[in-house]
């Protein structure tokens, strides 16, 4: 028996539904149809009265997650795509960030935000949010890559006290395979060595983790060694995982689906550079989407982001720098 | 001196219980004090302003005080009140202690907000007082959010309200929040103060149609209109509106007409205001038509009113001096962290300290 | 072939000048071959769908041929139009040649997107269609824009349309912009196809009105309702709508009922739709309902219809052989700019070229 | 006599009326009131009918400007406060931004935004958005420090023809007078050396730069030279110059009033880390707000931005490594 990345966040929240009471999932189309992608599968049936469909108003629902939280409730949001945040975006940041902050009455809601891009998907269902996001205070904002992290991560998302945005990545959902759901799992806020190395580093998260590991693989074949650190969450960042691996390698590559003007892949160097200067052999590099909208044409969106082949041939031009 | 007050005020304990209302007159009367104390209150606001003691705006409920008056005394402990920038009354009647209006304003360390928010930025969201965000029509859903949470936890009779202004109807928050209610047949009361403006927006700016009210409708709402210069029909609106709500006839939309008596906050002249309006009966204050009444009817005198008066004086100076005398919030006693989950939180200090080359 | 159609057909040249409206019989044949030939196109893009050759999501139009293409006909050139995701009759209608539609379908480099969006995004801004963006009532206010502009530049006698579901109705940009269009008193007409669904919720989970027709009032909008299934009908509330909005009357709110007859995307079997409302009068199929008519009156006999079915066919066939002849975009040649201002763009080379330390 | 910050927008305005019949305002209050601020103050006296009172509907707004540009208008929109622009953040990303590359029809609006920190703000009323919105492809991102390029900026901004998201700042607005409006200007893209030095590079922008100026006059009594850049807009951003003032002086910190997590100062880092590596002498520095909601009483908001005390203790620190 295997499971899938997807089965993992519909499993994740099954076991969330049956262990809290305080637990319910709302979000368009995710009851008894079981969600646009089936990460609520079943569960409307399972779990009558707890898992509700929502108008098309993002604003509404969040807000809605928030009055909910605040009566002790935790909420998990399901954005059909994370692109359609945008019309969430101000309860979000403004309401549900601050709002320990200026009351010290926690804010527990988890949104869950199918992210990243799909040959096909096109400028306005393949976003990738997460850099948004972590930019504001108050958030933690999760970015797994592997189906045992969208498992616990998951779990963790629902039960820590802050708002959550949980960027699960539309292409693991049936690509990504497990033997098993996790026993036990790695806390929020580590990030994971997913491959030992001694020549880079690789610093990425999400779907960009396989296609770098793709790109690590072949490379060994040339006989160099590639370290790739897989953050998990975003914010909190795990500065000190990537020291240390800048450290063994004295090289850094930073790998994103998103956007190239700031973002993760900018965090991540700033941090390095600030923290880690003088471990560096070789300036720190970077490797983002380009800076257009995403394309719709899989010709076209196979070079706007980064893949197995972009990263090898921007690791191996660092290797020799 | 309380014997110039109608001796119906004397009773005091629990009068909202729907079993048996109280009599009119006391309900009233008891109106008519938050109301007062809220513009007693507003006005020592001002004051402090313009004594240079409050950091940025500030935002007065004047000519508001009836219709937010009789919301308050509509809802009871245990329901859900979202209140906006002109509901100080409002605020009052619900309950909340007249220090923390002080006390956010100055930015005392020891307000509800503690100095991180200030102003109309204050609430005590455990006892169902919601502190607003300043995004118009923000707090509507959060108020559904809640009552949806009232119902997973079989919580029965118990209303939300929330406050807007004709301007912030204009939000798609607002219309997205109704009609979840609506959706959800949530007791929601959303009220809105349509008060002629926007800050400087006349309503002919801000929407077309004949009247606000004329929203319900769309959303499956029932709607209500008030005259919001008139405490009485403020308080047999509020009190039907939130009365069926909370009987379960789902969203109620009460639309009060008035006029802003103020600038928009205290740095705005509100030299746009038209004067039409200013003569008209919606420039009526609604404090003196109240007091007007009360003291026709007979339900108090002209003394009792100036003992009532002097009474709540002596409240708002007292939670004034007191607040004054607090203290500010430390910078460096601080705790700078935005999460709950501390061990979570992300340390940025300045600089970061660093392994030098 | 053409015998066998109704003679009013035959006069093509610009059919729809206010101030001689076609005979009846024409108009409806016109708008009938607009439904076929989107149902076709329809049909084809499925088809090849199913074939793999379009990537990412399949929509279809199915069953609100009629509204469609009734706005379609409604508008003129000069006119400004946002259709939404099923309005593939009325884009038709509207003078959208049959390629865009495959081409945006297949990903043409030489279709109006140029493979940079995909299947329903797609548009000529300078023609008046404009290109959806996925967001649900974000297209409505572009319209008012546009329609702000004109009357800037004193053009007058133009309408825009904008489509939404009863879905998109839930968003606070549909408020927002019917609100906004109400206030300026823009010749907006706005199509709601209440298809029952938005993707598997039905319309109790979005609204709780009796119907979304009653929305109007609440803006100053003027109501009209629809058989969706009826192109009589669509044809005459649609023209209504259209030639209200062009007269000076404002927003105006359309709202047409059926069913949507197919999946939310090629991808979803619908399974959910329920049985009693296929079996309903809003279960009709307005392509059928229209032949039967037309049939019916005798304004064209089943053998013509069948011509025009194969005519139609025809052209799309032809359509969709040029556009898969067609070269995809070659990303090495694409220019990867999202600014206008060249000089001003960024340049952003992976990897970023290094001063090696 | 002498023109304020504030003053050089208004004027701005009035030129870009004066000059095109193609722009207009459009924005909460601008209309007879003249603005919150009074940025445009008598514009709708002086141009009858091209200065309109909005309602409040960002989302609205932006859509409005949007379709009025694609009929060849150059829409100016105020957002009443930047943070106030979240509402209208959809339209903004989503449609503006993407609009030229989807079409190749260009979206020549003007977003003004009244941005960063006032004391007695508090969380909805101090917020810099730049980040955020320079993130996006498709967008400009000016940031304007000075009454010049308040001036001359906003100009180009309404005579590029691609969204302008225009960051003026409000503490600036009063508090910065020039003594005339300047006659010419430097282009945008350009960041400009506001100082000269030799010991260590600030790079900053708005508000922090008149900050760091002071920071500097300080620590030039201590016999040390800091060279200040102004980065003027942030997208794009202009790497040449903030890379060849690194090579002049070997150490960089990095200023901004926004959030800490990623943003402008992680940008410039990540891009001095990457392209200019070889020339720092100790690790690039930087300081940003706190990562919580800006805060509303004056004693806290003080020490949660940046200033020129933290900047000057940063600036020394670095000088010493
Ligand atoms: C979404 C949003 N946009 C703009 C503002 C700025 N703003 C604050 S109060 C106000 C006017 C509010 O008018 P109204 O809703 O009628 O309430 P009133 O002040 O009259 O009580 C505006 C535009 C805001 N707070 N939120
Ligand atoms: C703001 C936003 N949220 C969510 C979506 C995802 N989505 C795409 S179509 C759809 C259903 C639309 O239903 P309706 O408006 O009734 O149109 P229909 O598909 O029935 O024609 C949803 C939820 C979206 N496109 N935009
Ligand atoms: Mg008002
Ligand atoms: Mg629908």
């Amino acid at each position: 028996m295997s499971i899938t990345y997807l089965e993992a966040i519909r499993e994740a929240q099954a076991k969330a539904l049956a262990d809290d009471p305080r637990v319910f999932i709302y979000g368009q189309d995710v009851g008894e149809f079981g969600g646009a992608f089936k990460a609520t599968k079943r569960l409307a049936q399972e779990f009558p009265g707890r898992v509700l469909d929502a108008p098309i108003s993002e604003d509404a629902i969040v807000g809605a997650a928030i009055g909910a939280a605040i009566e002790g409730m935790r909420p998990i949001i399901e954005m059909q795509y994370a692109d359609f945040s945008t019309p969430g975006f101000n309860q979000i940041i403004n309401q549900a960030a601050t709002l320990f902050w200026r009351t010290r009455v926690p804010c527990p809601i988890t949104i869950r935000m199918p992210s990243g891009g799909l040959a096909g998907g096109g400028p306005f269902h393949s976003q990738c949010l997460e850099g948004l996001y972590a930019h504001y205070p108050g958030l933690i904002v999760m970015t797994p890559a592997t189906v045992e992290d969208a498992y616990s991560m998951l779990l963790e998302a629902v039960a820590i006290d802050d708002p959550v945005i949980f960027c699960e990545h539309k292409h693991l959902y049936y690509h990504l395979k497990a033997p098993a759901l996790p026993t036990d799992a790695m806390p929020v806020g580590k990030a994971r060595v997913a491959r030992a190395g001694r020549d880079l580093t690789i610093v990425t998260y999400s779907a960009m983790l396989h296609e770098a590991l793709a790109a690590a693989e072949e490379i060994a074949l040339e006989g160099e060694e590639i370290e790739v650190v897989d953050l998990r969450s975003i914010k909190p960042l795990d500065t000190d995982t990537v020291v240390a691996s800048v450290a063994r390698t004295g090289r850094l590559l930073c790998v994103g689906e998103a956007f190239p003007w700031g973002g993760v892949t900018a965090e991540v160097i700033a941090r390095v550079a600030t923290e880690g200067f003088g471990l560096l052999d070789a300036p720190p590099q970077r490797l983002n989407a380009k800076d257009t909208p995403i394309p719709y044409h899989p010709d076209l969106w196979s070079v706007h982001r980064p893949n197995a082949n972009s990263i090898g041939a921007a690791a191996r031009n660092l290797l020799r720098m | 001196m309380r014997d110039r007050l109608h001796p119906m005020l004397h009773s005091e304990e629990n009068p909202r219980t729907p079993e048996a209302p109280p009599p009119f007159p006391a309900q009233y009367l008891k109106a008519y004090r938050f109301m007062l104390l809220a513009r007693v209150l507003d006005d020592k606001i001002a004051s402090l302003g313009r004594a240079g003691k409050i950091h940025g705006g500030v935002f007065l409920g004047r000519g508001q005080e009836a219709l937010s008056a009789a919301l308050g005394m509509a809802l009871r402990p245990g329901d859900i009140f979202a209140p906006l920038i002109r509901d100080g009354a409002g605020r009052l009647a619900f309950g909340e202690p007249l220090l923390d209006a002080v006390r956010t304003c100055l930015g005392s360390a020891l307000g509800p907000m503690r100095g991180r928010d200030g102003n109309v930025h204050r609430g005590r969201p455990k006892k169902g007082l919601l502190p607003m965000i300043s995004h118009l029509g923000a707090m509507i859903s959060v108020v559904n959010g809640a009552l949806m949470a009232r119902r997973f936890n079989h919580v029965e009779g118990v209303v939300g309200a929330a406050c807007v202004g004709d301007g912030g109807t204009s939000t798609g928050a607002f219309h997205e929040a109704l009609n979840q209610a609506a959706v959800e047949h949530l007791p929601l009361v959303l009220v809105v103060a349509n008060n002629q403006y926007a800050y400087s927006t006349p309503t002919r700016r801000q929407f077309a149609c004949k009247d606000l009210s004329d929203r319900a409708i769309g959303y499956g709402a029932t709607p209500h209109k008030a005259d919001g210069t008139d405490l009485e029909d403020c308080l047999r609106v509020l009190s039907t509106a939130v009365a069926q709500a909370r009987a379960g006839g789902g969203p109620q939309l009460v639309v009060a007409s008035l006029l802003r008596l103020c600038g928009h906050g205290e740095h705005d002249d509100a030299h746009y205001v038209d004067a039409k309006l200013k003569e008209s009966a919606l420039g009526r204050d609604c404090l003196q038509v109240a007091e007007e009444r009360l003291l026709r009817e007979g339900w108090a005198d002209s003394e009792a009113l100036l003992a009532l008066r002097q009474e709540v004086t002596r409240e708002v100076e007292a939670a004034a001096a007191t607040a004054q005398r607090e203290p500010a919030p430390d910078p460096f006693k601080e705790d700078w962290c935005a999460l709950s989950s501390r061990h979570l939180r992300e340390i940025f200090e300045a600089p970061i300290p660093s392994i030098p080359a």
